[in-house]
């Protein structure tokens, strides 16, 4: 059994000890269950579980950073009053491979500033983004790898 | 449509979507939703699941025809207004039942099944029309 | 099961807890084992030749059960079961009086009909694609709108068996089928959506939709424009239903479309319905605003008579011919809705409830007469490889039995004696004569005449003329064509008509016999009709068997 | 004037300023709708009204204070998305060509 | 008076019973079956017989059940003079047809139907006579219409007898609706429903004012039926028919049912002025016009058809004429003409089967060949002529008898019986002398004679005839004083014998006769002539019936076209015109019209999802291009979605809001799918009826509604609803609980819409129609649109 | 509010009744679906529109605190919504298949099923 | 006093987020080509209706509403960058050119194959009725030009 399932396991003992089916005691009980198993993490071999759940929450702060960002600069190149965007579109060769990951990483590429996952290559090891600034296609793909990539590497693998 | 972005979401995102409908259907007795609504939602899922990664993948998903799904439902919606019959009640009677385990709200009723009916009906029926019509284009 | 934490109270304020019996099961039942069966149907998708067997059983039973009803209605009275136990007027009360239970049996006798001939005739292909769950559905839509007691739900079943319809007319996507089936379609949808219209209405006015409910407060309301208004309105959209002039284009446009069996199911059922809900809605719930509406339906009834005879007579297409013999029919039976209410204290007497009694029984032979006549032409078309009166012919000769039995259809459905056409004709012009209004009876009179003229023809062409002889074989280059197209269009007549095997003669047969029992021994459904149009007049039975005798 | 009462007061004039601004934003999606010129741009209209009639129900339900309506926006949200999948799905069937600019 | 025997229900099954065993005889016995079958007829004639005593001392025999007590319908029988005689007849005739049709038919390959028809046909009549209950006496008028069509039809391959038989339905058929009418006015406004009833109500329908509308209702029905012009038309078209059917129908039957209607009526309809008006006017111009035209004819069946539409206008007219001694007269002509008409169809029969031909102008010289024949064609032509000793004298005597006696009018009436007299002694024996004297046409190469059953038929039919003469008390006693006190609803006395009374009478028959002999003498003369002077007039009602058969298929045709013109947008345009006129018309009739409403208090958002709902369906309207069409559907649609919102309805609501994204996504996938042209902007002029009819539509429903919901209302409903919801039903939704409890049952029918729609869309997509000859659009090329060039 | 749901439920039945006159399939669907939007306002204001809490019982209550919405006309609605969908899915679906097989979304130009080059009856007999 | 700064912070969260969408709105329209369009709509749109979302999740703090808000708005985050995706490479295949003010573009014009012509699947009709809504007036497999407004 692996222990995201266990985890879920514990919550629903939980609910259905406590009585209450609602969502809110269902997600205290996912809690306390990460809690116990925090507790028996030596033994029960949750060390990586736990870190990486740290990890990916860690990655899901940065997403919702350069969601932010992203809005707002999209919201002061509309507000100007004359539009001055260099747009275009650029490869990004890959280094995840796995599907899941791709596809991670070109969703949160979409929400950063000012780029947009148009496609993956038939081979899967290009990715092309549109970036409403695309003066500088080296940067942008200097930010991606040591940004959103790196931090992917680093929950999932 | 040929896309690994959404080939690699769409299942998690039907299978959040599908659960979602389960919820919205079973609460519907008490708060907005329902069967129909559920089971629009769950349609709504397979279609995205089909668009993603086939028709193929959602009848295999689905197992039986959706149409046979529809045909369930129907059935059990009626079934459930006949299961009044040996209690000596009209059809469709709402029979309730709380079981001890559970305690509080939460019953089996003949209205929940009634539901469950709608939401397979619409299910069935909806995702019929999606696939057919998905299919129809390639 | 247990309910706990109810006070029993509460339970007897909101609840009716008789227990409820088999037999009272009766007034549900109509409608519930055809969705059951349509439901098992669809499920079975992959058991495609098992499905006319089970068909065949399914509306067995359903017509049992309709008998059994028929018989408890006529013992006992009206039959009703208040859905989910809920009081009058909350819950959805289904509501067997004589008139429906009347209706639902005819109904369940050409679907039987329909099904036995359909058995051998629809392709797997069809199968497939769900014409035997469209056929259950359909009649369980009809079923429920004969038996329902609530306005609504009235207006549900009639969606029901429109989608059952709608699904029977395209299938087998023929071109002149999809054509057909626009017209049908659209036309037919903006008449139930009006319906729905009316019944918000209603709701709006009333506060109620509980038909019993309405009946009665409709009549201690003190007269007003809203009314009608609504029962204008309600006209409109049953009128159209029914295929009553001017709003009858829908069914000369499509009914000649689909497979011939379809043809048949339809000319039985759907129009029936119309009329059902007219009675049910002009004569039970509003009578008194429709004694205002009675010349304008007295017109409708009288052109509606006149453009069906003329268009029948104006016809090459068998089927299109029988469409507007259909459309007769209607204005016929209309025509039996016209008279005004009576002046007098008592309002079930007089011409009135002759005229409906006659109507019911109009309705009733109708059903079966026009089924059979459609069945008839299928086999027709298929032993003379066209529909088409330029070409058909020599059918007296080769088909003796199909010959005499159309015969019998012929005269049953102009009217004339000795079978079933002509005792609601007579019991129609009688009220007529009897009401006042002996221009309507001159009317049927003179559409039962012309009706006459154009079966003889049908008759001689069809029957009794030498089959025209085809040229084939030419070398002209048009002549080939034509050649190739007529092949063409023989080959999709056949289609049409009867897919790869031959039909059985026995759902004709039985119709025929059917016609010819009433004929001659119409005094049982004549008493039901006149105790069934007496419940409609005087609705303090019907109201008293919903409410139990408080309101 | 008690903090309760300014939060409250300043809650209502900032939904209504809400509403009229999500009302303008309506106005302009739907002239980007008309406009077109290309069936994506429509269908980026058509994401963006969604976007647009969640974020009404969420000022409606604050307003109101019938909180549950926050499930219609789910079920938006949810059709939303597969409205673009399929227009997405479509447009990539269809293939280009496009004539509407003549119609903008 | 009245007794009451259920024999004489058994007799009337008898040919019914004979007509069902027909076709089996045939097939399995075919050498007995036409005999066998004689029996059937015999048998019903044998009991009649023994009715005969008790009937000829004035008892009335009743017999019946209650057959359709619901409408107050006896099915029930009423023998007396009238109708026993006319039983007598029908069943006496019809078995020596029954045996002349075994022979004439030979080895038809059709005679098992054609058994089967003329006893059914014979059933019927016997029942029209017998019948007591109106509406059973007009079941059996129907039935002979509608077997005489079969029969007529028999020879059905020829397009003429198809014809014939069409048109004597139409006619005959036709003209009994209006005696159903007729029955039914006699049933409401005078409560009579029997002819027992009706006899014994004297005055009563004389007095009541509807009873020229009766009458001319009931005239209508006996005129067609039995031939009066110009509805005589179907009678010598009828001839298509074999000759066992002529000699049957026109003899004693079919035709005659009109004469015994007016006989029978005669007691409660007959003696007033219009009666005596109508009657001999229509009358005797028959009687003249069919004796000319009988003499126009050079067909053996021709003459003999014509002469038969003479003499029911010589009944008619002495029905009409309104003595008791007409009605004596005319009775006995009856009886007279049903033997000797019949025997001399069957001679007439008989000399084609011998000779080949039925052609005056090429018959002749049979005499040695078909003695038997000729002896028979004598006696019954003497009859007709009206030469004593046959029963043709004394009914030819007892007409000039009764008429001279009248009025000036009689005089006129007088002078027709004589012409028509004439020219029907002429007639008689063209077809009786003619063909059998004189030199043989070397075109008839083995004149013959037939089996016996060709020749014993007619001779036995002439051979009464003449024993009538010879034994005229008796003949009176039995059947004619019965017959004719039931006719004229009083005894009355005949004794006219055989033995010539030297009086006015008696010269008139002379002159009759010297008549007749000199226009047989002139026969091929006046033939000629007559053929001429019709040509010139180039009409007839014969060629009439075709042009109004055609002006009806034509106008039925034209008028069809025009109410169903195969175009949708015009049906929805009626549609909606009656729907527009059903709003307005009952809320401008009876005022119901709405108060102004007050400017209603909404909060600005709430202004705004209205305004956006009419943004949206404006958009609709005027987009230019469908895609945009479909996306400001969807504007609307949400902004009602959010309608219901502010409105308190979230499942609504939420229903709403995916039902309607789901609608504009499937509806843009499919219709971007289409290759539509842009939508349709027509020109102001022609949109402008449509914008006004959807404006008269809409505001209708709007102010209705408007109305509507400024009256108080009753909310017990949802009231309950609210009560229970939670504390029986166990839900605090209150609209779920609607939904799945309290009205549950609206909700199974919307799930079985909802699965049925996949079925059927399925359907749509899954079953294609291959077309093998590849054929293009199958679109009606005549309707391109403007501007097209279509190949 | 009754009065501005009268107001748009003509707006409603006038533009479907115009759109539904128009020759062209697909603008009678759009039509009919405002129809259908029409009838459903329709209903909701003959049950009457001034209350505007949602009908739904609080979890502590039995029945609701306040006066809330008409729940039947939304009972009513939903199931006329979910009726007037299967049936506008079908219609279009419908209109598919004609355009394919037909060529043609104008009614006009559809005539299969009454050609209108049909003869007169046989005249003869 | 809890209470009224959580009102405070909806307020002000509803009312930043309104001007996110309304800013998305502005650039919908004020962007020159379709994919600089579906930046704005695919991120400041998601972004304002979701802080309008978790404003209303404030309002109702504790309950299973707020929940429910708060994952809505993750499920919106999840879904708007997909169907921007799918959006921009349907176009992309489907031949949609970028502005023409673009400055880089090193995407193969065609990822896909070619698509076989749609009006291929049974469908009959007279060329001219061929011309529509969608025009599919240029050959397939050979994208036409789309000139974007910009450029006009
Ligand atoms: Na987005
Ligand atoms: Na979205």
């Amino acid at each position: 059994m692996t222990l995201p399932l266990m985890n879920l396991v514990l919550a629903l003992i939980w609910v259905t000890v406590s009585g209450s089916f609602s969502l809110v005691n269902l997600v205290f009980g996912f809690c306390l269950g990460a809690l116990s198993l925090l507790l028996v993490r030596e033994h029960v071999g949750a060390v990586g579980y736990l870190s990486r759940t740290r990890r990916i929450l860690s990655l899901l702060l940065l997403f919702i950073r350069e969601l932010l960002m992203s809005a707002w600069r999209v919201a002061r190149v509309v507000c100007r009053p004359t539009i001055d965007v260099r747009p275009g579109i650029f490869a990004y060769p890959l280094t995840v491979d796995r599907d899941l990951e791709i596809a991670l990483l070109a969703n949160l590429i979409t929400l950063t500033p000012g780029t947009l996952s148009v496609d993956v290559s038939a081979d899967r090891r290009t990715l092309y983004v549109h970036a409403l600034d695309c003066s500088d296609p080296d940067g942008a793909r200097r930010d991606i790898a040591d940004g959103f990539e790196r931090k992917i590497l680093e929950a999932f693998r | 449509m040929r896309s690994v972005i959404l080939r690699a979401t769409a299942p998690y995102l039907t299978a959040l979507m599908v659960l979602f409908s389960i919820f919205v259907l079973l609460r519907g007795h008490n708060e907005p939703g329902g069967g129909f609504i559920g089971g629009l939602i769950a349609a709504s899922a397979f279609a995205i699941y089909g668009i993603a990664c086939g028709v193929a993948s959602v009848r295999q998903a689905m197992h039986f025809h959706p149409l046979a799904i529809a045909g369930a439902g129907l059935m059990l919606a009626v079934l459930s207004g006949c299961l009044s019959i040996p209690l000596e009640r009209p059809f469709l009677t709402g029979l309730w039942a709380f079981p001890a385990v559970l305690g509080g709200d939460v019953g089996l009723s003949t209205p929940m099944f009634f539901d469950i009916g709608v939401y397979l009906v619409v299910v069935g029926s909806i995702s019929a029309i999606a696939l057919a019509l998905e299919e129809e284009d390639s | 099961m247990a309910t706990p934490g109810l006070s029993p109270e509460l339970l007897t304020a909101a609840t009716l807890t008789a227990p409820v019996r088999l037999a009272n099961y009766l007034v549900a039942l109509p409608v519930v084992v055809p969705l059951l069966f349509a439901s098992g149907l669809l499920m079975m998708r992959g058991r495609l030749r098992w499905q006319p067997a089970v068909a065949i059983a399914g509306m067995t039973v359903l017509l049992v059960i309709n008998l059994l009803l028929l018989r408890r209605v006529a013992s006992e009275g009206p039959q009703v079961m208040m859905m989910g136990a809920w009081k009058p007027p909350f819950g959805i009360a289904f509501t067997a009086d004589r008139l429906g239970v009347l209706f639902a049996c005819a109904a369940a006798v050409v679907a039987l009909a329909c099904t036995i001939h359909a058995a051998a005739t629809v392709s797997l292909q069809e199968r497939r694609y769900g014409f035997f769950p469209f056929l259950f559905v359909m009649i369980g839509g009809v079923s429920g709108a004969f038996l329902t007691g609530d306005l609504f739900n009235l207006y549900v079943w009639f969606e029901v068996l429109l989608i059952g319809s709608f699904g029977l007319i395209v299938l087998g996507s023929e071109h002149r089928q999809l054509d057909g089936a626009t017209k049908y379609c659209f036309l037919n949808l903006i008449a139930t959506t009006f319906f729905l219209v009316a019944t918000g209405l209603v709701y709006g006015l009333f506060g109620t939709l509980n038909m019993a409910d309405i009946a009665m407060k409709a009549r201690s309301m003190e007269p007003n424009g809203e009314v009608v208004t609504i029962a204008t309105l309600m006209l409109v959209a049953f009128g159209m239903k029914a295929a009553a002039f001017p709003l009858n284009n829908w069914l000369p446009a499509s009914y000649h479309t689909p497979r011939f069996v379809v043809s048949a199911l339809f000319a039985g059922l759907l129009t029936k319905v119309g009329v059902y809900a007219l009675i049910r809605v002009l004569l039970m719930l509003f009578p008194a605003e429709r004694g205002g509406l009675s010349m304008v339906v007295a017109g409708v009834a009288a052109a509606t008579m006149i453009v069906g005879a003329l268009g029948a007579l104006a016809q090459s297409d068998l089927r299109r011919f029988l469409n507007y013999l259909v459309i007769a029919g209607i204005g016929t039976i209309l025509a039996g809705l016209a008279l005004p209410l009576p002046l007098s204290s008592e309002p079930t007497a007089g011409p009135l409830q002759a005229g409906l009694s006659g109507a019911i029984f109009y309705a009733v032979h109708s059903m079966v007469v026009m089924t059979a006549l459609y069945l008839a032409a299928s086999l027709m078309t298929r032993r003379a490889d066209s529909a088409s009166l330029h070409e058909i012919g020599g059918l007296w000769r080769s088909s003796p039995l199909l010959a005499a039995v159309t015969l019998v259809l012929l005269i049953a459905v102009s009217g004339l004696p000795p079978f079933s056409g002509f005792w609601p004709k007579l019991m129609l012009v009688q009220a007529m004569i009897g009401g006042g209004m002996g221009w309507l009876a001159a009317v049927i009179l003179l559409s039962g005449f012309l009706q006459t003229i154009a079966c003889a023809r049908l008759f001689a062409l069809a029957f009794w003329r030498p089959a025209p002889a085809v040229d084939r074989g030419t070398d002209e280059p048009g002549a080939m064509a034509a050649a190739g197209v007529r092949a063409a269009a023989v080959s999709i007549a056949r289609v049409m008509a009867e897919g790869r095997s031959e039909p059985s003669m026995l759902p004709l047969l039985v119709l025929a016999l059917l016609a010819v029992a009433i004929g001659l021994w119409p005094q049982g459904l004549a008493s039901l009709t006149g105790a069934a149009a007496g419940g409609i007049l005087d609705p303090a039975g019907y109201h008293l068997s919903v409410f139990g005798g408080a309101s | 004037m008690s903090l309760e009462t300014f939060a409250a007061g300043f809650l209502d004039i900032a939904l209504d300023v809400s509403f009229a601004i999500l009302g303008f934003a309506f106005l302009a999606t739907l002239l980007r709708i008309y406009r077109g010129p290309t069936l994506p741009d429509r269908v980026i209209g058509l994401d963006m009204l969604t976007a647009i009639a969640i974020g009404f129900i969420a000022v409606i339900g604050i307003d109101t204070g019938y909180t549950l309506y926050v499930d219609i926006a789910i079920a938006l949200g949810l059709v939303g998305f597969l409205a673009t999948v399929a227009f997405a799905r479509f447009i990539l069937a269809r293939g280009g060509g496009d004539d509407e600019e003549k119609a903008s | 008076m009245m007794g009451s025997d259920t024999r004489f229900l058994l007799i009337l099954a008898l040919p019914f019973l004979a007509a069902a065993l027909a076709p089996i005889l045939f097939r399995r016995l075919p050498a007995i079956a036409a005999a066998g079958l004689a029996l059937f007829p015999a048998a019903a004639f044998a009991i009649l017989l023994s009715a005969l005593a008790p009937v000829a001392g004035g008892t009335a025999i009743l017999a019946g059940f209650n057959w359709i007590p619901e409408l107050g319908i006896h099915f029930s029988v009423r023998l007396d003079g009238l109708s026993l005689v006319f039983a007598l007849l029908i069943t006496g005739i019809g078995t020596l047809i029954v045996l002349y049709a075994g022979a004439y038919l030979g080895q038809h390959r059709d005679r098992g139907r054609f058994f089967a028809f003329i006893l059914l046909f014979m059933g019927a009549m016997l029942g029209l006579v017998l019948a007591d209950d109106l509406a059973t006496l007009f079941v059996f008028w129907e039935m002979t219409s509608v077997t005489s069509f079969l029969l007529i039809g028999f020879d059905h391959e020829r397009e003429a007898a198809r014809r014939a038989a069409i048109q004597a339905l139409a006619i005959t058929g036709g003209g009994g609706l209006a005696l159903l009418a007729g029955f039914l006015t006699i049933r409401e406004v005078a409560g009579l429903g029997s002819m027992t009833q009706i006899l014994a109500s004297g005055e009563a329908l004389r007095m009541t004012a509807a009873y020229p509308a009766i009458l001319i209702l009931v005239l209508c029905g006996a005129f067609t039926k039995s031939a009066q012009m110009p509805f005589h038309v179907w009678l010598p078209n009828a001839m298509e028919a074999p000759t066992p059917v002529s000699a049957y129908l026109h003899s004693a039957t079919m035709v005659k049912a009109g004469v015994y209607l007016l006989l029978r009526l005669n007691p409660a309809l007959g003696g007033t002025a219009l009666w005596e008006t109508i009657l001999p006017a229509f009358g005797s111009v028959t009687l003249v016009g069919g004796a000319l035209l009988a003499l126009r004819a050079s067909d053996l069946k021709m003459v003999l058809a014509y002469t038969t539409v003479a003499s029911l206008g010589l009944l008619v007219m002495l029905i009409g004429a309104g003595s008791q001694e007409a009605v004596a007269a005319a009775v006995l002509y009856l009886i007279a003409h049903s033997l000797f008409k019949g025997g001399l169809f069957m001679v007439a029969g008989s000399i084609d089967h011998g000779a080949g031909t039925r052609d005056i102008e090429r018959l002749g010289g049979l005499r040695a060949a078909m003695p038997l024949t000729f002896a028979a064609a004598l006696l019954c032509a003497l009859s007709m002529g009206g030469v004593t000793p046959l029963v043709g004298f004394l009914a030819k005597e007892t007409i000039y008898h009764a008429l001279v006696e009248g009025d000036a009018a009689s005089a006129l009436l007088l002078i027709a019986a004589v012409a028509g007299n004439a020219l029907m002694f002429a007639a008689a024996f063209l077809v009786a002398l003619a063909p059998f004297v004189g030199d043989r046409p070397g075109a008839i190469a083995h004149p013959h004679e037939g089996p016996p059953a060709l020749w014993l038929a007619p001779l036995v039919l002439g051979g009464l005839g003449l024993a009538a003469g010879l034994f005229a008390p008796a003949f009176h006693a039995a059947f004619s004083v019965p017959m004719a006190s039931s006719a004229a609803g009083r005894p009355v006395a005949i004794d006219i014998g055989i033995a010539p009374h030297i009086n006015l009478p008696f010269a008139l028959s002379l002159a009759t006769i010297a008549i007749g002999i000199v226009l047989y003498l002139t026969a091929s003369r006046l033939r000629r002539a007559l053929v001429r002077g019709l040509e010139a007039i180039g009409w007839g009602p014969d060629r009439g019936f075709d042009q109004m058969m055609r002006g009806l298929l034509r106008g039925a045709f034209g008028i069809t076209r025009i109410l169903q013109n195969g175009r949708l947008d015009i049906y929805i345009t009626v549609t909606f015109t009656v729907i527009a006129l059903a709003v307005w018309l009952p809320m401008t009739l009876t005022g119901t019209l709405p108060a102004v409403p007050v400017m209603p208090h909404l909060r600005f958002y709430e202004w705004m999802v209205l305004a956006l709902i009419l943004i949206g369906i404006f958009a609709v309207v005027r987009a230019k291009n469908r895609l945009t069409a479909i996306v400001s559907l969807g504007i609307q649609g949400f902004a009602v979605a959010l309608l219901f919102m502010l409105l308190g309805a979230p499942d609504l609501s939420f229903t709403q809001f995916m039902v309607e994204t789901l609608s504009v996504v499937v509806l843009a996938l499919v219709m971007t799918r289409l290759r539509l042209s842009p939508s349709d902007h027509r020109p102001w002029r022609e949109m402008l009826p449509d914008v006004a009819l959807a404006v008269a539509g809409g505001a209708g429903i709007g102010l209705f509604l408007l109305r509507l919901t400024q009256r108080p209302f009753d909310n017990a409903l949802s009231d309950f609803f609210t009560a229970y919801s939670r504390t029986i039903a166990h839900g605090r939704n209150i609209v779920n609980v609607i939904i799945v409890d309290f009205r549950g049952v609206d909700t199974m029918g919307e799930i079985a819409v909802v699965m049925t729609t996949g079925l059927a869309i399925l359907a749509l997509i899954g079953i294609r129609v291959i077309r093998r000859d590849g054929a293009p659009a199958a679109v009606s090329p005549a309707a391109p649109a403007a501007g097209e060039a279509r190949p | 509010m009754e009065a501005a749901l009268a107001f748009v439920v003509g707006m409603l039945f006038a533009v479907a009744i115009y759109l539904l006159l128009s020759e062209h399939i697909i603008r009678m669907l759009l039509g009919l679906v405002l129809l259908g939007n029409g009838v459903n306002l329709l209903i909701f204001a003959a049950g009457r529109a001034s209350a505007v809490a949602p009908p739904i019982i609080p979890v502590d209550a039995d029945v609701p605190s306040a006066v809330t919405a008409n729940p039947l006309p939304q009972a009513l609605i939903l199931t006329a919504i979910v009726i007037s969908f299967s049936f506008f899915a079908f219609l279009l679906v419908l209109a598919y298949r004609v355009y394919q097989d037909l060529g043609t979304d104008d009614t006009d130009r559809m005539r299969l099923a009454e050609p209108e080059d049909d003869d007169l009856p046989p005249l003869g007999y | 006093m809890a209470g009224a700064i959580i009102l405070i912070l909806a307020a002000l969260l509803s009312l930043t987020g309104s001007i996110f969408v309304a800013i998305a709105a502005i650039g919908l329209l004020r962007l020159p080509d379709l994919y600089t369009r579906m930046h704005a709509a695919s991120k400041a749109g998601t972004v304002g209706s979701g802080m309008m979302l978790i404003a209303l999740a404030l309002v109702s703090a504790g309950s299973a509403e707020a929940l429910r808000a708060i994952a809505a708005v993750l499920f919106f985050i999840l879904t708007a960058p997909i169907s921007a995706h799918l959006l921009a490479k349907a176009a992309h295949a489907a031949g949609y050119r970028l502005w023409p003010g673009s400055v880089l573009n090193e995407m193969p014009a065609l990822d896909v194959a070619p698509m076989p012509p749609d009006a291929g699947d049974g469908m009959v009709g007279s060329p001219d009725a061929q011309e529509s809504d969608g025009g599919a007036a240029a050959p397939h497999g050979a994208p036409p030009q789309i000139a974007p407004r910009g450029a006009a």
